[in-house]
């Protein structure tokens, strides 16, 4: 079959409805996902209302029934909780948190089960689930609506991190998301979900921990953290002009990290920056630069440099947000400072 | 509570229409793709905001939600600040760092217009207890809607405020929708009011579309609470006109549902038993209509012309105070 | 429910004294600084993990907590296996990974002994809510005392239940104290089952110190649910001999309400009733009790001479598969 | 007044009541943080029972009385929610959560609440308040009981985050923590509870955001974080007698970092250790190595080594937990193997 364009929202629309056709312990679980629960009958106008706030999951209650595409109540712990259980008793549970801000609110149950009730038992369970969520800044949310959070999950033990910034990459690491038998983390930027690209019409799989390498280039490399893999490469055609050739790195999964790809790149371009919109303080481009600064040291020809937001919550005014929001001529500025000494 | 005089009256339909003019005007701008970001409108909930918080002392605390706008103009932020923090402006009531979300000002003891489900639930009911262990009189009132009731917050706070009889009242803005869900599908009981129970908090259910009926039941719960008698939980019955947020085609709504509703419409029937009753006479209403009409515009002509913020308060206001070396 | 016959009669008692002499030579080792980490022993509590684990099919569901020895032990997890778990050793319940605090068997369907307080119930109704949607007829069982009933979780997960009709039997043992914190002061209802009424969720109280009262509500509650009629909030009454965990002094505890609970001891009063009603006879009885004693005697003899895990044990089941590269 | 020997619980005793006695407003909030609530008259005997389960705050009752020394329900969000509305009403919460492994059940109050109130809403108000809490492995209290989890206070803009390792650093900075006008998390390991040092007996601020060289040397840098810096002053005094002359730092607060001070350490020893019993992910081991590979880079003679526990729950047999912490041995030759190159 040929690859078509899709938009983001519609490759992970087109994942979870192949996924829940290949495989019936697929469910879905979520605040408005389908939306007009409980009218379907009195006023069936009212089905499928939403598909969520961004349209994600549209299309998937006419196909499989509020039995498998569940709305639920405003309480992530609950059905954040229930997942888990649920997972155990053997679905493979899909839960939405609407906003990756919203963590808080069921924070603990991935912290302390999700991601512990293998190892503390001895082995004997697995909690395969998918937690997706929305993340990033951009889209004039303000501070509640815009946090990226990576880190809050990549730092626990147990817990698998993908945060895709390509359509494509978006379907396959999703199906290999509910296909793995660890709870996962999800992560899918608002601010992309419209971004088309080719897009392979059957199931096929993109492995958790491979890093893809989205431009090829031999002065410095750049890695680049979801949405930022854009600037990332934006950053790199600029350079073109100055002369410098730039790799760009596409993590995509950040728990399991591709540390060797990373190291491969840095090994030929002597220079790493890294680019994340998140906050600065113990992220994952803090991560990344810490592990290259160990195990890549003698790569490296000059300073580890990061590219990131300020560590301030995420400003709602237009202008202070894209203050905000690692912008493309800082990391072009940022290059070229490093390579050209 | 005695029956509030001409003033108090006049001064509530005014509040009332501000609300009503300027979320109009918001759904108009949004739908022209003139605002940036998320507005979520009060449009027909102003008999609940105006029932409840012009009986408040400056003093008294408010906890709002993503949906703030009522709250704020019936607590008397400004038209044009609220208009100029939707635009991201230097003198929104945030400066601009907050948006139509979290409009609210905290110089008037509004805490935050919460951005979580239920977040300010716990922290009304602390300001609430602050207020009663410090021998001070005011109380807090915590806005939420009615699909706040599932959250864990919303449970931990109730049974904080009950333990402690902390002087909060919780404002249940029960508007029959989360987002696309009806009330019939996600509660378990016939009202929020019965989920007071268990806490040992008193409650009542009122007509959120009848300022006068809301003020009345608020009124009694604020004097409970500054008696030192504890919390109480208020629901309002009430319906929002607009979707959950602007660009919502609330196709989830059936039609006769919105008749009805709109049938009940708390201006309408406010200005009519202000009119019945010859309380105040029509050419005052529409005066007052024009007024605020003029007030909308300016406010709204002020912010689209007001500055933008400087780039450098992106970096401001994070901590109070700054680290030593003046690192963050 | 008809009369268990004596055959089971038999077995409870069997079972509680288990739990008994191990919770005992627990509090004796503890004493003696013998086993590291803590210990939340389950002395006086038998009944309710006696007269509702057994009722279970081996594809029901559990949930514990850190108090879990009296549930694995009622689940027939090994004494053995749970000594050695508190020491730390290779053949440990969990492979010495997760203590006195997780020690249940997740291939009993025990999902876990959760050290957080009320974390473990809506991962019950989840479980619960699989098995229904799958056509099985397994239900699931959350153990969680008293002072849980504060938490968030409690509040979203019998909410959850109480929405999609979850087979899931919520069991709260009651036990008069979260930690130093007596019932008295954290509860604002005069029971525990009273709260099940804003979730739509059925509930009864009943005398945990008598474990065919517990089982008789047990099984009731139990058939409900596999029938499809939903979740059930059974509170059982009853009192922990030991502190909080090993080594508290329970200062808290007035020594009236200690003699007034000792006097009600679950095995005392069972095995009293077994021998007034002819039940069982006394030689029988006191064969058990030597029986037992052995098997603890044995079980910690096996655990203090048990190996350690292999370092190695410290990087696996980490993740079920790991990344392309081999890396977590 | 002349210093004494205290052990850090009674520093931090010694800490609140100072506060206590001296401002009205100070307040503790906490679950079994007196003990035997609800019976002072009935059975008096239960009064301040516990003073939380490692007896910090016990004979604070007695001098404050119930209304300052609260005793809550099991519900965190509840009174750290209650804490940061306090705080904004007037008064100086000092909220305690029993373990720093139970953050998820109040995550969000910290998260959206506490952390960005004053931002958000144009820097009106602020949130001072301090959150206590216990970190740390060593305790054999396994995977829910002893994490240390840091980076997930430090990650947040808003919040401040304080890991004392010493007995005079625990009331200096615990005192400017309930001065500070900010959310501060005060984080006390419970291994080093009954560790003992000098402590003055008057209330001596520690400033917040200060480094503290605890011992000097010229060869390498090693920053140990919270209990690790005991384990660097081990592995320093071992190193003694291979001519190595290791430097120790205690950064003391996570946010802000003093990172001045670590610069200014790794520009004189040109190599750095960082010890740390955190997740090795995105934690704040890799926050000071990735901090120094960007603006210390030019000073570094050989690549940022990073000791920290493995990517896995904290294990309970006493065995694996031994082998889970940094031990010093791995200090030593990690430091060994980098200054003998
Ligand atoms: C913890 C959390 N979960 C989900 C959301 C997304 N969300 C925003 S508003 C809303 C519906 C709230 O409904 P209700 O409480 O009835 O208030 P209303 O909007 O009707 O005033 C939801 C689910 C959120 N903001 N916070
Ligand atoms: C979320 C959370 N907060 C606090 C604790 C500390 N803690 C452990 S047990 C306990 C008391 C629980 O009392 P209860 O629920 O009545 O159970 P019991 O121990 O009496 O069986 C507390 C506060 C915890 N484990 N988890
Ligand atoms: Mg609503
Ligand atoms: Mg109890």
């Amino acid at each position: 079959m040929m690859p078509r364009q899709l938009v983001i929202k519609d490759a992970i629309n087109e994942a979870l409805r192949q996924a829940m056709e290949a495989d019936e312990r697929v469910i879905l679980f979520g605040e408005d996902i389908a939306g007009g629960a409980g009218r379907d009958v009195e006023y069936p106008q009212a089905s499928d209302a939403w598909g969520g706030p961004f349209g994600v999951t549209k299309g998937l209650l006419p196909l499989f029934g509020r039995r498998r595409v569940i709305d639920t109540v405003i309480a992530e712990t609950g059905f954040i909780g229930a997942s888990i259980g649920a997972a155990i008793a053997g679905l493979r549970p899909v839960a939405e948190i609407m906003y990756a801000d919203f963590i808080g609110t069921s924070y603990d149950q991935l912290l302390n089960h999700a991601a512990k009730l293998r190892y503390v038992y001895g082995g004997k369970t697995s909690v395969p689930m998918v937690v997706r969520t929305v993340t990033g800044a951009g889209f004039r949310a303000a501070a509640e609506h815009s946090q990226t959070l990576y880190s809050l999950y990549a730092h626990i033990p147990g817990l698998k991190v993908v945060a895709p910034a390509f359509a494509d990459d978006a379907k396959g690491l999703l199906l290999s998301a509910i296909d793995d038998e660890d709870p996962v983390i999800f992560m899918e930027h608002k601010r992309l979900y419209m971004l088309s690209g080719d897009v392979p019409e059957e199931p096929t799989r993109v492995p958790l921990g491979v890093a893809r390498l989205r431009r090829a280039g031999t002065d410095v490399t750049i890695v680049g953290v979801q949405k930022m893999v854009h600037t990332a490469l934006e950053a790199a055609q600029r350079l073109v002009d100055e002369g410098i050739s730039a790799e760009v790195i596409d993590p995509r999964t950040y728990s399991p990290l591709d540390t060797d790809a990373i190291l491969e790149s840095v090994s030929r371009t002597h220079f790493l920056v890294v680019v994340d919109e998140s906050y600065p303080r113990c992220s994952v481009a803090t991560d990344i630069a810490a592990m290259v600064s160990e195990r890549g040291f003698g790569d490296l020809r000059g300073p580890i440099r990061m590219v990131t937001a300020p560590h301030t919550p995420v400003p709602f005014s237009p202008v202070l947000e894209d203050a905000y929001i690692p912008q493309t001529e800082v990391v072009v500025r940022v290059v070229r400072e490093l390579v050209n000494g | 509570m005695t029956r509030p005089n001409v003033e108090v009256l006049t001064d509530l339909w005014t509040r009332m229409v501000r609300i009503r003019q300027f979320e109009t005007r918001v759904t108009a701008l949004s739908a022209a793709n003139e605002i940036p970001g998320y507005a979520h409108t009060y449009a027909g909930e102003e008999a609940v905001a105006c029932g409840v918080i012009p009986l408040l002392t400056s003093s008294d605390w408010i906890t709002s939600t993503y949906r703030n706008h009522g709250h704020s103009i019936a607590r008397g932020v400004s038209l044009a600040s609220i208009a100029s923090e939707i635009y991201g402006r230097a003198d929104g009531v945030c400066r601009g760092k907050g948006g139509s979300m979290h409009a609210v000002d905290q110089s008037l003891r509004m805490i935050g217009g919460m951005g979580i489900v239920a977040g300010g639930l716990p922290i009304a009911a602390g300001a609430a207890f602050a207020s009663a262990m410090q021998g001070r009189p005011d109380v807090a009132v915590a806005f939420f809607g009615d699909g706040a009731v599932h959250q864990g917050a919303w449970h931990e706070a109730l049974d904080f405020a009950g333990m402690f009889k902390a002087p909060v009242i919780f404002v249940c803005e029960n508007n029959l929708y989360a987002e696309t869900t009806s009330v019939d599908y996600h509660l378990r009981t016939s009202s929020v009011a019965e989920m007071a129970v268990p806490y040992g908090i008193a409650s009542a259910t009122v007509d959120g579309m009848d300022v006068l009926a809301v003020r009345a039941v608020a009124a009694e719960a604020i004097d409970r609470a500054r008696a030192g008698a504890g919390p109480f939980l208020l629901e309002a019955m009430t319906y929002r006109y607009g979707g959950q947020y602007e660009g919502d085609t609330q196709t989830y709504k059936p039609p006769a549902e919105v008749a009805y509703w709109r049938e009940r419409d708390p201006i309408a029937a406010f200005r009519e038993k202000l009119l019945a009753e010859s309380i105040v006479d029509r050419s005052r209403l529409d005066l007052i209509d024009a007024q605020v009409q003029i007030e909308v515009d300016e406010a709204f002509e002020h912010a689209i012309a007001a500055a933008w913020p400087d780039p450098s308060e992106l970096l401001t206001d994070v901590y109070t105070t700054y680290g030593v070396s003046g690192v963050a």
